[in-house]
C-alpha cells in the first residue's frame, strides 16, 4: 500500500481523500494557491505544497508543477479528486510515464470515454441501450439537418468534447438549427477549444440515473446501485438521491448489467459512474462514463456501507475487489444537498466571500462534507461548492424529514447559500411524490423567492441586537487577523 | 422608543417597551409580541416569542452588512435594514443602483476585454467578461457609445460599484 | 400519533431525543434549571420550561414539576432520556394516572427490575442464565456467611437498589466478609435509602455484553443485537462497540434469545437493554435490565440503522413493531466514546467549567452527539458527559482507525477531557486485539500520563502565540457577554 | 530574544529569531526548528514545522488559563507555563499547592458537613462532602486538631482554593 498519496484538489473533496488516507495510515500531500493560503484541505493535510497563483491555469490545473510536488514531497500516487484535472488524460498519462499511480482509469480510456462519439461507439458495440443519434461528430449543415431528419425532432446538440451543459441546445423545428449549431459550436470552442458538435434525440422530462461503478485491475467489476441526479439547476446537479424513486427491482438489475458492461467494454478500472437518461416509459439510455470520483458518491457509500475512495486506493494498488455483486447491498435511502457559494433568488449567481459565522448541522444520520470555516474566505476562482450535506434515513420520507431539518439547523453568515431554496424543494409535493425530472427546477422554481411569513422575527432580532449591543468585530478590523507579524507586536518581546 | 425597518421590500415601523431583565414589549402595527432574548454570542440570539396566539423558541443569527444586518432564523436568511440609514445611503450615493454602469453584479475575475478605448459600441453588445467562481457574465454596453476609459485588466479581481469601462453616451 | 412531547432531560440525550422528535413533525418541549438557561437542548427546543434551581430534587428530578410542566405546555408524552428519573417507577406511575404517556416500560415491569432480586426471580423463572448467588437480600452475617460459602469465593457484595458501582465489594476470604458487608450496606443506605445487600460469584476478567431489545404493546418482542461495554473507570463505561470482538453467531444467538426471554418473562414494554456478564468460557449471565434508552444506544443504531428513539416513541403510541427478528441485521462495526468532562490524568476526577473553544470531528461515519458548544458553562451539578464520539466502518481495524482520527480532531478548550486517554486506549495492543475485559483500564492504563514526546510542538505554539499577539478576550471580560442589559448600552437608542 | 517555560514538570529553555514574514527559527536545547505560522484565528495556530529530520503541518489550539496557556496538539492537551511567571505565582501564593488546607479539588458543591465549630478531629476523619458531576468526594482533617471556623454550607457552590473548614492544630 502507499504511504503516501498527493491530493491535486482544494475544498471539500481534498478533505474527503484525505479522511481515508489518514484512516489508511497514508500521508497525505495537499498542494494550494494563493487563494488558498488558509483553506481547510492545507490546514488538515499532513503536509502542503504551494503551486502558484490564484487563477486555477497556474496552480490546480498546471500538471508539471503537480508532478514536480508529487515528486518533491515523496508522494507515490496521486488523487485527482473531481473537477480541474480529474478527467484530463494528460495528467494520467504524465503519471504513467513518471512512476506515479494516478488514482483513476488509465490515460486510454480516460481518452475514450471524454470524447462523447467515441464512448457512444463503444457502447453501442457491446450492447449498452445509446439513444438515438450521430455515430460522430459534424460539421456541414446539410448533414446535420439530415440527420436531426432521420433522429426526429425536438434534437439535442451536444458538444464532443464537452460537458457541464456548455455547447448544448434544444432544438424543436428545423428552422431553429442552423442558428443553434453554430452557436452551440462557438460556445464549445470557447469552453473546452474544441468545435465539434453533434446531434442526438431530446427525451421530454427524463430522469438523471447514475451508477456507480468498481473496476479493478483483476477483471472484477461490481456496480454500486444507482443514484438519481434529476434536481440541478444550470445543468449541474443540486439534490441528489438513492434509490431513485423510479428505479425499480428489475430495472435496477439491467441498468446495472448495461453499467457493468459500460466498463468491462470501455476496459474500465477504478470507481467511475455510467450515466444514463430514463424516459418516461421506463427505457434508459447510455449518456456518457464520468471517469473520477463523483461529487455525490456520498449518497452510494451511506446506502452501501462501501468507502468508495478507500477502494479507490485499493484497485490503484493493484488490490483485488475482494467481493462480489452479491455482496453489495442497498440499505435506507440517502439524498445530498450542494451547498453552492450562490444566490438562489438571484438566478443562482455566484456568491464569494468571507464565512463570518458558521453552524454546521449534526445529528444521527448527517455527514456534512465541509470544505469551509467561518473566517475562511472562499475564493472567486474556483467552484462555488462549499459542502455537501447528506443525510440517511430509513426511508425516503424520513430521509426528507431529516435533510429538512439539519439544512433549518445549517447557518452560513458571509455569503450567499441556498439553505431556504433546498428547503421549499424538499417540502414541494412534486418532490414529496418523487416526480423528479430534469426540468424539475424549471418547472416548479423558476423564479422562486424565499417566503416572509417570518419576517417578523427578523425585525425582533434586529431590534434586540441594537439593544443588547452587537460586539462583533467590525469589518475594517479584518485585515489585523493572520496578518500580524513579529514587528507590529514587539512591544511584547523579551530581547 | 421606535424603530423603522425594512425586510424582503417590505416596511416595518415598530414600537418598542423594555421591561425589566432581558424581557421586551413590541408592537409590529397592530401585531404585539412579547419576547424574552438570551444573547448566546455575539453572532446568536436566542428568542423566546410570544404573540398572544403561540409562543415558541426562536433562534436568530446575525452578521453586519455595509446596508444592514443579514439574519438567519430557519435556515432562511433575510437582509433588514434601518430606515434612516437608508435614506443615508441613497443620499451618500453608496451603493446605488447602476443599471446604466458596467458593474460586475459580483465579486469576480475579468476574463476578456473585447472593445478597446475609442472604439464604438452598440447598446447590448458585449464590451467586458467577467468569471466568478466558474460562471462566466458578459457586460454589455447600455447604450450606444464609445469606450472612453478602461478600469481593469484581464486577471483583476473586481467588486460591485467597480465601473469597468466607461462609455460616452451618443448624443 | 403524538403532537408533543416532553423531554424531562437535559444535555446531549435530551438533544438526541428531540432530534427524532422534530425529524417527525412532533413538538418538543424542554426542561430546565438555573444552571442550564444557556443549555443547548433549551435553545434547540421548540419551546422550554423552567424548573427551578439547579440541585436535581429541585428541577430534573421533581416529578411534580415535571408532570406540571407537561399538562401546562400540552404535551401529551414524557420522554424521561437516561438518568433521572428514567428509572423511576413513580414517574411512570404518575403519568399513567394523570393522562400521560410515559415512554418507557409500565410502572410495573421498571418497579420489578428496579430490584435486582426481583429481578433475579423473574429470570430464574423463565430460564435465562444467572450468576450463582442469593435470591434475596440479607442482613444477618450468619446467613450471608453460608452464602458466601455455597457460592464459593471470591464473592460479590451488591445493592439490591444498587447501580454505578455503589455498595459493591468483592471478597475473597471469609474474614474480610464481615466488615466489607457492613461497609456495602451502609454506603447502599447512604446512596439509595436502602440498605439491602445480597451476594453473587464473582468472575473474575468477565467481559460486559449487553443486549438491546424493543417490545411492543402488542407482545412483540427482537433484540437489536448486541453491545460491549467492558471498557470501564469507577464502574463507569467509557468505550462501547458493536460487535462485541468476543460474541460468535452462536453465542449472539443465544444471548440474543434469552434477552428476548427475559424481556418476555418481565412483561416489557418500549426499549431497554438486557445486560451480561460473559465469562472466559463463553459462559454468559444475567446481570439486570435497565429500563431505559442506554447512554450507547447510536452504536446499535448505526450498524442495524433502526431509529431506536423513533421506535419508543412509535411503541409508546401503541404502533406495532412492523419488523421481526429476522429482519435485523448488522452491518460493519460502530465504536462510542464518552467524553466526559474529566481528567484522566487524575483520577478521573470531575472537570467543570467555561467551554472556550470547540472543533467537533467530522466527516463520512462520524457521529457526534453533543450537548455543549463553544461559550456554554458546564455544570457542576450533573453528569460530566459532554458528548458521544460515534463512529461506523466496515470493520473493526477500521473503525478504531476512524475513532483515533475522529478524535485527534477533536478540540475541547477550556475544561479537561479525557480525548488524549482515549486515543491511546484505542492505539493499545491489547484493545486492538480485542482483550476487552471489565478489569481492561485498571490493568492496562492505572495511573495513565499522556506521553509528552510531542510538547516541543507545544512549546513552539506558544511562542508563537506571544509573538502574534493573542486576541483572545480576557478572562475578566467574559462577564458581560449574554449579560448586557438595555440599560448598559441605552446611548445606542433612539427614542 | 530566549523563553524559559515549562511543560509537564519539564522545563525548556528556547532560543527565537524572526526571519521576514512569519517565519521563525527556534532552538530548542539542542534541537532545532524552522516554523512557517498563520494565525487561523484567536485560538487556532496552524504551523508548518521542519527539524532537519521531517517536516509537516501542526494545528495548534490555544487558550488562556490563570496560570499558562493550554495548548491542544494532535489531541493532547499541554499546559504551557513560562518560567518567570510561574516564579511570581509562587512568590505571590497564588494558587499554592495546599495538602494541610480543605479546599475542593476541583469546582464542587457541598453536599454535607458532618463537624460543626468547636468538635475535636482526628487526622482523616471526614468533615465536609462535595460533589462534583455526580462523583462525591470526602475532605477529610490533615491532623489531630479542633474544628474553629466553617466557611461554606451546604448547597454552596465552591472553588479550590477556597478554605471550607478550618482546623486549630493541637499542639
Amino acid at each position: 500500500m502507499f504511504k503516501k498519496i498527493l491530493v491535486a484538489n482544494r475544498g471539500e473533496i481534498a478533505l474527503r481523500v484525505m479522511r481515508t488516507c489518514q484512516e489508511m495510515g497514508i500521508a497525505c500531500v495537499a498542494v494550494y494557491s494563493d487563494a488558498d493560503q488558509k483553506a481547510l484541505h492545507v490546514l488538515r493535510a499532513d503536509q502542503a505544497i504551494y503551486l502558484g497563483a490564484s487563477e486555477p491555469a497556474a496552480s490546480y490545473l498546471d500538471i508539471d508543477k503537480i508532478i514536480a510536488a508529487a515528486k518533491d514531497s515523496g508522494a507515490e500516487a496521486i488523487h485527482p479528486g473531481y473537477g480541474f484535472l480529474s478527467e484530463n488524460a494528460g495528467l494520467a498519462r504524465r503519471c504513467e510515464e513518471e512512476g506515479l499511480v494516478f488514482i483513476g482509469p488509465p490515460s486510454r480510456v480516460i481518452q475514450n470515454l471524454g470524447d462523447k462519439t467515441v464512448a457512444r461507439e463503444i457502447m453501442r458495440g457491446s450492447g449498452v441501450p445509446i439513444i438515438s443519434g450521430m455515430v460522430r461528430a459534424e460539421s456541414v449543415l446539410q448533414i446535420l439537418t439530415e440527420e436531426a431528419g432521420r433522429i426526429g425532432y425536438p434534437v439535442l446538440i451536444k458538444a464532443a468534447a464537452g460537458g457541464g451543459g456548455k455547447g448544448m441546445r434544444v432544438v424543436h423545428t428545423e428552422n431553429e438549427l442552423a442558428d443553434a449549431c453554430r452557436q452551440a459550436a462557438s460556445e464549445a470552442a470557447a469552453a473546452f477549444g474544441n468545435d465539434a458538435i453533434y446531434l442526438e434525440k431530446y427525451l421530454k422530462r427524463p430522469r438523471h440515473i447514475e451508477f456507480q461503478i468498481l473496476a479493478d485491475s483483476h477483471g472484477n467489476i461490481v456496480h454500486l446501485l444507482e443514484r438519481e441526479c434529476s434536481i440541478q439547476r444550470r445543468y449541474q446537479k443540486v439534490i441528489e438521491e438513492t434509490p431513485s424513486p423510479a428505479v425499480t427491482p428489475d430495472l435496477r438489475a439491467a441498468m446495472g448489467k448495461s453499467a457493468v458492461d459500460a466498463a468491462r467494454a470501455s476496459g474500465y478500472v477504478n470507481a467511475g459512474t455510467v450515466e444514463f437518461l430514463l424516459d418516461a416509459d421506463g427505457k434508459y439510455y447510455f449518456m456518457e462514463v464520468n471517469t473520477r470520483l463523483q461529487v455525490e458518491h456520498p449518497i452510494t457509500e451511506m446506502i452501501t456501507g462501501i468507502d468508495i475512495v478507500r477502494q479507490q486506493i485499493r484497485i490503484a494498488a493493484g488490490e483485488p475487489l475482494g467481493f462480489t455483486q452479491s455482496d453489495v447491498t442497498g440499505r435506507g435511502h440517502a439524498i445530498e444537498c450542494r451547498i453552492y457559494g450562490e444566490d438562489p433568488e438571484n438566478g443562482f449567481m455566484p456568491s464569494p466571500g468571507k464565512i463570518t459565522y458558521l453552524q454546521e448541522p449534526s445529528g444521527p444520520g448527517i455527514r456534512n462534507d465541509c470544505g469551509i470555516y467561518a473566517g475562511f474566505d472562499v475564493p472567486v476562482e474556483y467552484d462555488p461548492i462549499l459542502s455537501k450535506l447528506i443525510v440517511w434515513a430509513a426511508d425516503r420520507n424520513q430521509a426528507i424529514s431529516r435533510m429538512k431539518n439539519a439544512l433549518s439547523q445549517y447557518v452560513i453568515l458571509g455569503i450567499k447559500t441556498p439553505v431556504a431554496f433546498l428547503i421549499d424543494v424538499l417540502a414541494s409535493e412534486p418532490f414529496q411524490e418523487g416526480k423528479t425530472y430534469t426540468d424539475f427546477i424549471a418547472t416548479h422554481f423558476e423564479g422562486w423567492r424565499q417566503k416572509t411569513d417570518e419576517a417578523d422575527l427578523a425585525v425582533l432580532a434586529y431590534i434586540i441586537d441594537e439593544i443588547a449591543g452587537s460586539r462583533r468585530p467590525k469589518a475594517h478590523n479584518k485585515k489585523i487577523t493572520g496578518q500580524a507579524t513579529p514587528w507590529q507586536t514587539i512591544g511584547n518581546w523579551r530581547l | 422608543m421606535e424603530y423603522r425597518l425594512r425586510v424582503a421590500q417590505k416596511d416595518f415601523s415598530v414600537e418598542v417597551e423594555v421591561n425589566e431583565g432581558l424581557h421586551l414589549n413590541f408592537m409590529l402595527g397592530d401585531k404585539k409580541y412579547v419576547v424574552d432574548y438570551t444573547v448566546i454570542s455575539d453572532s446568536y440570539i436566542h428568542m423566546k416569542v410570544e404573540n398572544g396566539i403561540r409562543s415558541g423558541n426562536v433562534n436568530a443569527f446575525l452578521a453586519d452588512g455595509p446596508d444592514g444586518k443579514t439574519i438567519v432564523i430557519n435556515g432562511r436568511s433575510y437582509m433588514v435594514q434601518d430606515h434612516d440609514c437608508l435614506a443615508q445611503v441613497v443620499q451618500k450615493g453608496r451603493r446605488p443602483n447602476l443599471p446604466d454602469k458596467i458593474t460586475p453584479p459580483m465579486p469576480a475575475v475579468v476574463v476578456s476585454i473585447p472593445v478597446t478605448i475609442g472604439d464604438r459600441v452598440k447598446k447590448g453588445q458585449a464590451v467586458i467578461v467577467v468569471s466568478a467562481m466558474k460562471m462566466e457574465t458578459t457586460l454589455c454596453a447600455p447604450f450606444d457609445g464609445t469606450v472612453v476609459k478602461i478600469n481593469a485588466g484581464v486577471n483583476d479581481k473586481v467588486a460591485p460599484g467597480q465601473i469597468l469601462v466607461e462609455i460616452e453616451k451618443d448624443e
